[in-house]
């Protein structure tokens, strides 16, 4: 039983550590804001459920994870707040989307 | 020469921390980031109080009967000291900031000391 | 074991979100890559407590997440409250 | 192995991060990376074992400043103009003073060694005795609080200093805005934060309470509490208006409210003095000296807790109100 309980949690954490590094590589190599806006903000509320979820099967019934709970929901609440906050600021105030019939991306083609 | 690398590396990103800010103070002209210079050396400081008082193998210095050996609390004490005494002097210079903004027109302080020669060469003058 | 490797893994993930954020080219970029950190680093606490074998003070953890988010909005207030010249870009 | 791995990791990323801030000439870009260093260093902090610390500098260093930083940046303009003079000179004087320091770090105590000397002198007794004496496990806490009670008393005075220093210089214009009135087919600005901050308010202040009085068995105190608490006004503050915030909690009465935490500070002080014993000496307050010292703590946290919250709050009003509405008359 122990050792299920084990397993599950390992493998939890190696799927969220796992989504944790796509969305990096993802904010990285995308062309323009909108895009990492993209790949961060949909793997954030993924890795962190895997993540905290593999605490909480080592932790039990403590208040540990009571807290840990509390920090998974909180991740929830906050994140796609922030980034909706985020992404509406930055289109308010006139940030280009990176657009494939785009003059300048066009440009960039040509040059590649 | 033997250097043990691990044991020394804190150090040296201390004093490397300590430059940077120290070097922010003195090589740029505005003020806001002499500011942001300034707090990076205080957190320089703060990182070698807490580097010196952890103990290899110890724990955090809350009392539990399955610990046997602890950090060393009293350094915690004086940084949780310094770090709010730090953020209100960063408060206070923040508002002398804005003061010199509203009484010169800038924050640069280049602009500033040129300005005080002018105004006394004025008053010399007179 | 498990938890140092995952504490090293998320390492990794606060790096590469701090290459974003020293990249840019955007102000937005950079907040994106904060706000990327920050949640990486509330995790990263998490798991730091199981691997240090004291997990009860993950109320940290829940600070962090309050304030990298209250810096969030703040940054987002104040770069909107600042008429901004063109596209944001530094 | 891992840890020490980690360690260096961190520590990179932190002269990483102070040698962006430096190179970047964008104002907006250096504060935020400025509250990564913060939020880094509480990291490095949590690393270290200072979990305390952490949690002030998390809140109070990392919050506080940033958002001050930024609130000034508003009055001053974000953009830097170049430096007229050449980096060399500076540049020789601080790799000159660094590579003295390097030379001093060869004779320092190993990182992690029992045998450093800090560790010989007054500190064993803290972790020894305190548990016993004080009754909470808590050792920073018993410390700061009753230790060196002294030393915290003086700290909280220095931060209704720096109030009075703020106040005193650019002061709170409380002078209210013409009300805006939202026609029906207008949406009020930012209508997603305002209805999420309203729902996450009440339970950030619950989460503040908790900090307070859980600052005997864990990480906190009136310090860290003080500070989330004024965090959830600054929340209120940048999703509604700076004027729903003076009429959620005025300046008038939070000005009062600062100097009397000081004063329940001291008054404790003085209390302990008239019950007989020295002053800030807890263990006279009930019969058994360990409640003593559990009631003393407990009020003097109250008394940090209530000036630092309201201190944060005032001088966050100062700035935003001078960047918003310009100088008091």
């Amino acid at each position: 039983m122990a050792l299920i309980v084990d397993a599950l949690s390992w493998a939890l954490l190696i799927a969220g550590v796992v989504l944790g590094i796509t969305g990096a590589i993802g904010t990285i190599r995308f062309p323009d804001f909108y895009t990492r806006v993209h790949a961060s903000s949909v793997t954030d509320t993924l890795c962190a459920l895997c993540i905290i979820a593999g605490l909480i099967l080592q932790a039990g019934f403590t208040l540990v994870t009571v807290k840990l709970v509390f920090i998974l929901l909180f991740l929830w609440y906050t994140s796609p707040v922030a980034t909706h906050a985020l992404v509406r600021a930055a289109h308010h105030m006139g940030l280009p989307p990176y657009l494939s019939n785009n003059a300048s991306a066009d440009a960039q083609k040509g040059k590649s | 020469m033997n250097i043990d690398f691990v044991g020394l590396y804190n150090y040296w990103v201390v004093i490397f921390l300590m430059m940077v800010g120290f070097y922010t103070v003195i090589a740029y002209d505005n003020l806001v980031k002499k500011v942001v210079g300034l707090n990076i050396f205080q957190t320089a400081v703060f990182m070698m109080y807490i580097s010196a008082s952890k103990v290899d193998g110890g724990s955090v210095p809350i009392y539990s009967e399955s610990i046997e050996l602890y950090s060393n609390p009293l350094p915690h004490v004086l940084i949780l000291t310094a770090i709010v005494v730090g953020v209100a002097i960063t408060a206070l210079a923040l508002a002398l900031i804005i003061r010199i903004k509203e009484a010169y027109g800038t924050i640069n302080e280049d602009d500033i000391i040129r300005m005080d020669l002018e105004e006394d060469a004025r008053r010399d003058k007179l | 074991m498990m938890f140092g490797f995952s504490c090293l893994a998320l390492l990794v993930v606060m790096g590469v979100a701090l290459v974003r954020a020293f990249a840019g080219p955007s102000v937005y970029d950079r907040i994106l890559a904060v706000n990327m950190f920050g949640t990486k680093t509330v995790l990263f606490l998490a798991v730091f407590g199981f691997f240090t074998g004291r997990p009860d003070f993950l109320d940290i953890a829940l600070v962090y997440a309050l304030i990298n988010f209250i810096g969030v909005i703040a940054v987002l207030r104040f770069v909107e409250s600042v008429t901004h010249t063109g596209t944001g870009a530094d | 192995m891992i840890e020490s791995l980690i360690n260096i990791i961190l520590f990179t990323m932190l002269a990483a991060t102070s040698l962006a801030v430096v190179r970047l000439h964008n104002l907006f870009a250096i504060t935020m990376l400025f509250g990564v260093y913060s939020l880094l260093s509480a990291v490095i902090f949590v690393e270290l074992d200072a979990v305390d610390v952490a949690f002030t500098e998390a809140a109070v260093g990392a919050g506080i400043s940033t958002m001050l930083i930024l609130s000034t940046l508003v009055i001053t303009g974000h953009h830097e103009k170049n430096p007229k003079h050449g980096p060399w000179l500076p540049l020789v004087v601080v790799i000159l003073t660094g590579a003295v320091l390097a030379w001093g770090t060869l004779d320092m105590p190993l990182f992690g060694s029992l045998d450093n000397p800090i560790h010989q002198h007054v500190a064993p007794r803290y972790i020894q005795d305190s548990p016993e004496e004080i009754g909470i496990p808590n050792m920073v806490t018993s410390v700061l609080a009753s230790y060196r009670g002294y030393d915290t008393m003086g700290e909280v005075v220095v931060v209704f200093a720096a109030l009075i220093g703020v106040l005193a210089l650019i002061g709170i214009n409380e002078k209210k805005c013409a009300k805006r009135q939202y026609s029906s087919d207008e949406r009020p600005p930012r209508p997603v934060l305002q209805v999420m901050s309203k729902l996450l308010i009440p339970y950030i202040m619950l989460f503040a309470l908790y900090v307070q009085f859980h600052g005997d068995f864990g990480p906190g105190g009136g310090f860290q509490a003080g500070v989330i608490f004024a965090a959830a006004i600054i929340l209120y503050t940048l999703t509604f208006s700076l004027d729903d915030a003076f009429d959620l909690i005025s300046p008038r009465v939070l000005r009062p409210l600062a100097a009397i935490g000081v004063l329940i500070y001291g008054g404790t002080g003085i209390v302990t003095m008239l019950l007989g014993g020295t002053f800030l000496n807890y263990s006279v307050l009930a019969g058994d000296p360990k409640s003593g010292q559990h009631y003393g703590i407990l009020a003097i946290e109250f008394g940090v807790g209530l000036t630092v919250a309201t201190v944060m709050m005032l001088i966050f009003y100062a700035f935003v109100s001078r960047g918003e509405k310009g100088k008091v008359e």
